[in-house]
């Protein structure tokens, strides 16, 4: 009874490898990813190519492009076109690290929450807390009681975003853990931690993604409201946020100060959501089916 | 019905001109009530809810007749009682008014229409005190509000003064209506800053208070308002490519854009550091920076407004100079041992900001460790309050800007050598003390002018704080409004609508 | 005369699958009045036939590109869009196989009928509830007044099926086609579904289309029939022609795997005493804060005895608490009351902590083999999970996974392989040697071969009876399929809802069943009439 | 159903006691004070002390915190320390302006995007499919305030067709006036939900579409239309739902950007004023206000599904 000859499987060598490429067949996820490396490469590079962020030359203010520097001068006098370089760097940084931070903790709290009963009802009514306390507050709070830093703003735009990761993972998991195989590694004696971690986990990623790059789309775009509140970033760090925000009076005046942030805001923005979509275009299998 | 619609400089919060200082609460007091004595454009003070007054041979007594016709908006007669119970509550918050009465021996109604004022020991200003143009103003209010403790706030908006408020179409953070008073009784003379005949001309003024500068600038433009009080000069340019719309400097003052050091803590507890710092702060630099049009600002070496009466140079050179090289000198020989300097930047106001960005940048040109710590604005007024060290939350240094009315003599708190009751910072400094003292009992004018040079001499020697220039906030205004007052604050009597 | 005539239908796939067609020259008839049944393999094409002619084929994936499909003589092919939505319903409608996902959950189940009357009649509102109350009188549907305003959810699959049935034969079709409409019903529900069809095709003379892979509906209901492998088919005839004398390789081999219902004389286990459950009882409802208030009783008092080397089957309709009773045994849900005695030793109420020390001895394979396997891990990982788990060093662990795979019938190198790289009989093998890992004394398998097409059911039927009598083990093995409990079981025990009727040994309960609900099951089997 | 709504208000208790102790100690321990705010330039130490000793922020933490709390529990927010005026009235001249442009952004954004999600869902990978989820959200990469000021820009200020700023009630001026000036902040406001919404339901759409309900409906020869306005949205619609909540959650932190730059007087500016200037009451009656709103949304939410879902039941 013996049936030794298996169906002639595709040879494949690692899934991984073949998921990225899979990924990057996706119109959307390979031309995002495309203008995401050169906004990276550009805010790595950038800085050293460009004049002093910060240098004041209050004489030269509010020059147009071309005359004083590539995008001109804000109201300080300072160099658009280095801040703009500049800034790059600082918004990516708000973005990844609000879009890390919040789903590593949203994930934490969601796989507890969600597989851990007991917890779930404390976890969620804390978040149920957390989200309807405004950004804004927390962000002046802690500004007050820590002084404005990169930091604070992070923490105050990634505070009332981490319900929304655990509420996410939390339902994934309520559904995984119904699955036959969760049942199997309990059978097995596999222990809560290395079940969360082994099998639960691996199939919030998808989702996660998606989220996360919302996530680190939207702080971009809070970071500079926080700033236009006047509880952003330290305005001596330029951040494309910050710089909107300080150049705002100016709109109609001198738009350029405006201009130039908004478009690369607006590009990594619409880059990053784009690369999200198409994430979970490929990444979810029922989806990919319709987009076949 | 006429109604002029203004845009405010701020929201007015509160609405008792003695408990807060806020200048938006003053314009509203300036609004609903009157006082006893008005500046004029020389900033002499007129009469103007006084008829006559004397005084005494010795100078100490004074006696003030009210005029006839005076009466509240509930149609109560106002009082030589009202005038008592509301010059003595003033008297318990403001610092002039604290001053006066620390020299008064009695203030006492002997009719309904006279006031007496007894002095206990010679006192130059009383009139000076008792016609204050800007905050806390002495405003005449009814006795039974009067009575309300100092440190608490009204809740009866009674006064006397050419307009009404309307309580009930009071939104806070958004919209105060006046209305016409039409029992006030003007004086005869033509009006001269806050002096003269306060004539209401419009039915009703409406402050909206626009959070926005661009949306306010846009709304005037597109005649959605009328008046804009303090649009950012920067925005004067696109208003004033607007037929429509005036914009002009009012204020013949200004403002005095103002560094503060922390003379408890190192570096600058050394008057040498304090010198070196100033030495740096280029006003042109901090004038652009913040202002931006020249047309807006000048620079302004005198401690007192430039253009007022007191206006010196005795001792400017240290703040003249302007200059790095001579900074960096100055710096080197103090022994300056790298200490940082904490500065407190208030990121939700512009000017304030601006002025931050540019000591830190100067400093540190100079050579200083510079520490720049972005807050905001309320934030900032409870730490400067603090004597402790950086660690503890302390400071070193931090901006502000006085309006020119403020500091026009050396009476002013910013010119205070008295480090327990003396302003943030805390300056020490017992000659200055001495020249302030003697500035209150001083008689002719040129005796003032003297001490006046005194204390300033005296304030830059010991580098009480860094001076940033003379600059002036325009107003804005569509072209049918017409009447308006030159003056340190802004009023709307005397204002029609074409 | 024939309602559909299809003529070398050949159906395209996208490049991505692994054959080129689904389908590949298709030719067949259905006459009025005749009800032609498609069996096959799965995977075989069956269902793109029956939805090619429908015109309901994935367009983006599935391309006719050779053949005509003509109905009454009218090309479906080239017909147009809104032709075909127009033949749809009135001429030809079809009966899907998942009754509770072919129903829309949030529509009432009178609206999703009256829909049909809606797109092709100009009936009054009235006018269409009173037929579609007739229609779901038709299907004999109790009190149709009432659940003419029922959503899906409420009625039981058969009931569902009905629905379905009624919403197809309400405008009297030309034509029906049915995929597997009964796959998913226990044998009780789908007796009386099968009789439902037969009856209403006799009485309207409609032209059916009956496809399945249960060689038991087909000697029940079949005139004529269609074997498919691989896209073609192999062989057509009349039943008679086609079960009793196949001549084709493939379908010779298919009926031959046909297990029967007749049970195997079988030895005593004389084994000790493995598992014991005694009065098991299991309530569900009233979990959490906010619960519904839903209280099912799904195990009453259940006692059953399995010793080493015996199979106990549970028999019973879906919904009897078959799972629940296996599911209490592993302690992977709380049991309410009652004991669990495994080699003497009662783990109902053991905490988790306690629990895993027994983990090793019990074992069980799930009834799903697509889900039950962890699709990011190797089949290697998932079986030496369990050993590593207790213990066992990794090399070790693997050297016994690679044995066992030989016992499965599978090559070790598979354990590189994830699962979706093999066929669901496989899987279901890959589920068995992870079970075996463990060592276990109990096994218990859930609906361990359901899924499967009859020849693959036969190989995992033939491996597990091996590693039973191999390891000594005692197994639980849980089915709703009579023929395959006839053929594994040593007892039998019955269950019905949550209560066990019956318990004997196989032979006995099936040639002398004592209880009533015993003798509907046995009677309700498919194909125990003539012809098998 | 009625205990559930009973539990679910009651657990809503606990939430808010924690949130509220959270938002007094963290306004508490936060530095910056309302008395040194309404002293001025010109107070001396003793001054701040007094107004301090006043306000009664002088007292121990707990103290305050349980006067407030006894307060609460007779109905009372407390009264601004700034305007002198009760919380509740002020959260009541400011709420229906809030709540309107609130329900005019979400009527807004779900009449826009949800049509436009489905379409994108029908077609899904086609090109029209990538233009409307482009942009879509393309509408959500600028900050609110640019975009606000371009509108301005453009509608008020060029064509001149709408007011630059205010907000006019309908039940005082009339429907009339109050659209004319709710438009330009509306639009600006649900850009971001355009994006959030059409994203959802398109996901939702396509995993409904393949359903074998929906090859049911074409069974019975049903229109593409149909099936989708009928079969299609109305299952899809239990997470676009959810993320409409969401978003209601989200308008209150984009609608202080709003408010402001369309000058309307609404709870958003409210929050920002007081925090500013460390308006305590305010800041707590408010955030109570909101976790409640919040908390009532959500309940709203979870009872709707029940509506568009026979299936729930709770
Ligand atoms: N939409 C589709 N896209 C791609 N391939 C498809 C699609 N539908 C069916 N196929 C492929 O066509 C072949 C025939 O499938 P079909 O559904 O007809 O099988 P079946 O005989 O009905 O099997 P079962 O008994 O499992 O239902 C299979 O290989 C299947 O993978
Ligand atoms: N988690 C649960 N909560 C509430 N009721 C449940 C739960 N699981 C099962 N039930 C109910 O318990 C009863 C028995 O279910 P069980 O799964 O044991 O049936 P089964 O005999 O295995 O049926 P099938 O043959 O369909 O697998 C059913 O009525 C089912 O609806
Ligand atoms: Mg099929
Ligand atoms: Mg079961």
């Amino acid at each position: 009874m013996t049936d030794a000859t298996l169906p002639a499987a595709p040879a494949e060598t690692s899934k991984d490898i073949s998921l990225i490429r899979h990924a990057l067949r996706n119109r959307g996820v390979f031309w995002g990813g495309v203008v995401l490396l050169l906004i990276a490469a550009f805010a790595i590079v950038g800085p050293f190519f460009v004049a002093d962020p910060t240098a004041l030359n209050p004489i030269n203010r509010l020059k147009p492009p071309g005359s004083a520097g590539l995008f001109g001068t804000d109201m300080l006098g300072r160099d658009v076109y280095s801040r703009v370089v500049n800034g790059a760097q600082i918004s990516l940084v708000v973005g990844l690290s609000v879009a890390v931070i919040a789903v590593a903790l949203g994930l934490f709290l969601g796989l507890i929450a969600g597989y851990i009963r007991l917890m779930d009802a404390l976890i969620m009514r804390l978040m149920d807390g957390l989200m309807s306390i405004p950004a804004i507050l927390l962000a002046i709070a802690l500004i007050s009681l820590s002084g404005a830093t990169l930091a604070t703003v992070v923490v105050a735009i990634v505070i009332p975003e981490i319900p929304r990761v655990v509420r996410l993972v939390r339902s994934v998991v309520l559904t995984v853990r119904e699955e036959p195989y969760v049942e199997a590694a309990i059978s097995a004696g596999t222990k809560v931690p290395t079940i969360l971690m082994r099998h639960v986990l691996p199939n919030t990623i998808a989702p996660l993604i998606v989220q996360a790059t919302y996530i680190c789309g939207s702080a971009m775009l809070t970071e500079s409201i926080l700033g236009f509140l006047g509880a952003g970033i330290p305005p001596e760090i330029p951040s494309w946020g910050n710089i909107m925000s300080e150049g705002r009076t100016f709109f109609q005046l001198t738009p350029w100060i405006i201009f130039f942030p908004g478009v690369c805001l607006a590009l990594t923005v619409l880059a990053v959501n784009v690369v999200g979509d198409g994430l979970r275009d490929t990444l979810d299998p029922r989806i990919a089916k319709a987009m076949r | 019905e006429t109604t002029l619609r203004v845009i405010p400089h701020a929201d007015l919060k509160n609405l008792d001109p003695i408990w807060t200082t806020a200048y938006i609460t003053r314009n509203h007091g300036y609004m609903i009530y009157d006082t006893l004595f008005a500046m004029n454009e020389n900033f002499e003070p007129q009469p103007q809810m006084v008829d006559t007054w004397e005084t005494s041979e010795d100078g100490l007594t004074w006696t003030f007749v009210l005029r006839d016709g005076l009466t509240f908006h509930d149609g109560a007669p106002v009082t030589a009682t009202d005038v008592v119970a509301s010059l003595e509550r003033w008297g318990k918050r403001d610092g002039m008014g604290q001053q006066l009465f620390a020299n008064t021996a009695s203030l006492e109604a002997q009719d309904d229409k006279t006031v007496v004022l007894t002095l206990a020991n010679d006192y130059g200003l009383v009139l000076e005190s008792i016609g204050k143009i800007s905050s806390n103003v002495p405003f005449i209010m009814p006795a039974r509000v009067a009575a309300t403790d100092p440190f608490e706030q009204i809740t009866d908006f009674t006064g006397s003064g050419p307009f009404v408020f309307q309580a009930d179409e009071w939104v806070p953070g958004s919209t105060v209506v006046y209305t016409k008073f039409d029992d006030y009784v003007p004086r005869e003379e033509p009006v001269s800053a806050a002096s003269g005949g306060k004539v209401a001309k419009v039915d009703k003024v409406v402050w909206t208070y626009f959070p926005d500068q661009t949306t306010a600038m846009n709304a005037l433009m597109a005649g959605e308002v009328d008046f804009f009080e303090q649009p950012a000069n920067d925005l004067a340019p696109l208003l004033e490519a607007n037929p429509d719309i005036t914009v002009e400097v009012n204020d013949p003052l200004g403002n005095i854009g103002f560094a503060r050091f922390n003379h408890l803590l190192p570096p600058f507890d050394n008057a040498d550091v304090r010198r070196a710092a100033i030495m740096a702060m280029k006003q042109e630099d901090y004038m652009a920076a913040a202002v931006g049009d020249p047309k807006f600002w000048k620079t302004c070496y005198s401690v007192f407004p430039c253009g007022t009466p007191l206006d010196n140079d005795v001792g400017s050179e240290v703040i003249a100079k302007g200059d790095i090289d001579a900074a960096k000198a100055a710096l080197a020989e103090t022994g300056y041992d790298g200490t940082p300097v904490v500065i407190m930047q208030p990121t939700d106001i512009p000017i304030l900001s601006a002025f931050s960005l540019v000591t830190a940048e100067k400093l540190r040109n100079v050579g200083f460790e510079v520490d720049v710590q972005a807050m905001d604005w309320s934030t900032l007024t409870s730490r400067r309050a603090s004597r402790d060290p950086v660690a503890d939350g302390g400071w070193n240094m931090f901006h502000t800007w006085w309006i020119g009315a403020d500091v026009i003599d050396p009476m002013a708190i910013a010119f205070s050598g008295n480090p327990d009751a003396g302003w943030f910072g805390w300056a020490e400094d017992a000659a200055l003390e001495e020249a302030r003292a003697a500035f209150a009992v001083a008689g002719s004018e040129d005796e003032k002018k003297q001490v006046a040079q005194t204390v300033q001499d005296r304030l830059w020697s010991i580098g009480a704080s860094g001076q940033l220039g003379q600059f002036f906030n325009p107003v804005a205004y569509r072209s049918n409004v017409k009447g308006l007052i030159k003056s340190p604050v802004q009023f709307f009597w005397n204002i029609s609508i074409e | 005369m024939a309602v559909l005539e299809v003529t070398g239908l050949t159906v395209e796939l996208p490049p991505s699958a692994d054959r080129p067609y689904a389908v590949e020259d298709i030719t067949l008839h259905v006459n009025a009045g005749e009800i032609l049944c498609i069996v096959g393999e799965s995977g075989s094409g069956k269902s793109v036939t029956a939805f090619s002619v429908m015109g309901l084929a994935d367009k983006r994936a599935l391309t006719p590109v050779a053949g005509t499909i003509t109905l009454e003589g009218e090309d479906l092919l080239t017909a147009s869009d809104q032709r075909l939505r127009k033949l749809r319903g009135e001429k030809m409608a079809m009966i899907f196989q998942e009754p509770m996902t072919a129903l829309n959950p949030v529509l009432r189940v009178g609206d999703q009928i009256g829909e049909m009357l809606e797109i092709h009649t100009d009936l009054s509102a009235s006018a269409r509830k009173a037929k579609v109350i007739e229609a779901m009188r038709d299907v004999s549907l109790p009190d149709p007044e009432k659940m003419y305003r029922s959503y899906p959810h409420q009625l039981s699959g058969g009931q569902r099926q009905r629905i379905m049935i009624a919403m197809a034969l309400t405008l009297e079709p030309q034509l029906l086609i049915a995929d597997e409409p009964t796959t998913a019903l226990d044998v009780t529900t789908q007796a009386q579904i099968l009789k439902l069809i037969k009856d209403i095709q006799r009485r309207k003379g409609m032209g059916v289309m009956f496809i399945t892979h249960d060689f038991g509906v087909v000697a029940e209901i079949a005139d004529r029939v269609a074997v498919m492998k691989h896209g073609r088919i192999v062989e057509q005839g009349t039943v008679a022609e086609v079960l009793g004398a196949p001549k084709d390789p493939y379908t010779q081999k298919l009926i031959a795997a046909v297990p029967s219902m007749t049970p195997p004389e079988r030895p005593e286990a004389q084994g000790s005493v493995a598992l014991q459950t005694q009065a098991l009882v299991k309530t569900y409802g009233q979990q959490g804060l906010f619960g519904s208030g839903r209280v099912v009783r799904a195990a009453q008092e259940v006692d059953l005895t399995v010793r080493r080397g015996e199979t106990l089957g549970i028999v019973g309709e879906s919904g009897s608490g078959k799972s629940t009773v296996a599911r209490c045994v592993m302690r992977l849900i709380d049991p309410t009351s009652g004991a669990i005695l495994i080699d003497g030793e009662n783990i109902a109420s053991l905490r988790e902590g306690q629990l895993r020390p027994h983990r090793r001895d019990i074992q069980i394979v799930f009834q799903d083999p697509y889900r039950s396997l962890n699709p990011r891990r190797t089949v290697g990982q998932s079986i030496i999970e369990g050993p590593v788990n207790f213990g066992l060093a990794v090399p070790e662990a693997k050297a016994r996974a690679a044995e066992l795979m030989k016992v499965v019938g599978l090559s070790s190198d598979a354990l590189e392989r994830f699962p979706h790289q093999f066929s669901g009989g496989q899987r279901q093998r890959i589920c068995i040697a992870r079970a075996l890992a463990m060592e276990p004394a109990i096994l218990i398998a859930d609906e361990a071969v359901s899924a499967l097409d009859v020849s693959v059911q036969a190989q995992v039927l033939d491996l597990l009876d091996d590693v039973r009598e191999r390891f000594d083990l005692a197994m639980l093995f849980i089915t709703h399929d009579l023929r395959v409990a006839a053929q594994i079981c040593d007892r039998i025990m019955v269950m019905n809802k949550g209560e066990v009727v019956e318990t004997g040994h196989t032979a006995q309960v099936y040639a002398d069943p004592q209880h009533a609900y015993t003798r509907a099951l046995l009677a309700a089997a498919p194909g125990t009439g003539p012809g098998t | 159903m009625t205990r559930y709504i009973t539990m679910r208000v009651l657990s809503t208790i606990p939430v808010m006691v924690l949130v509220a102790l959270f938002v007094f100690l963290m306004l508490r321990l936060a530095p910056g004070d309302p008395a040194s705010v309404i002293a001025g330039d010109y107070a001396t130490a003793e001054d701040v002390a007094r107004i301090r000793e006043q306000l009664g922020l002088s007292d121990p933490i707990v103290v305050q915190f349980l006067r407030w709390v006894g307060a609460l529990i007779q109905g009372d927010l407390g009264t601004s320390i700034f305007s002198g005026k009760p919380v509740t009235e002020l959260i009541g001249q400011r709420i229906e302006p809030t709540i309107l442009l609130a329900l005019t952004t979400i009527i807004f954004a779900v009449v826009v995007a949800v049509p436009l999600g489905t379409i994108a869902a029908f077609r899904a990978g086609s090109l029209l499919d990538r233009v409307v989820m482009l942009f879509s959200v393309s509408g959500f990469s600028v900050p609110v305030f640019v975009l606000g000021y371009i509108l301005i820009y453009t509608f008020s200020m060029s064509l001149k067709i709408l007011p630059v700023q205010g907000y006019k009630s309908p039940l005082v001026e009339g429907f009339g006036p109050f659209l004319y000036h709710i438009t330009l902040p509306t639009v600006t406001l649900s850009v971001i939900f355009i994006a959030l919404i059409a994203r959802m339901t398109r996901a939702s759409v396509i995993e409904v579409l393949e359903e074998d309900y929906i090859r049911t409906a074409r069974a019975k020869g049903q229109s593409e239309l149909t099936i989708l306005m009928r079969h299609a949205l109305r299952n899809a619609a239990v997470p676009v739902v959810t993320v409409i909540g969401i978003g209601i959650a989200l308008l209150i932190g984009g609608v202080v950007v709003t408010e402001s730059v369309f000058n309307i007087p609404g709870l958003g500016r409210l929050v920002l004023d007081a925090v500013l200037a460390r308006d305590y009451p305010i800041i707590q009656g408010l955030i109570l206000f909101f976790s409640f709103i919040y908390i009532f949304i959500n309940l709203m939410i979870d009872l709707s599904y029940t509506l568009l879902d026979p299936r729930i039941r709770y």
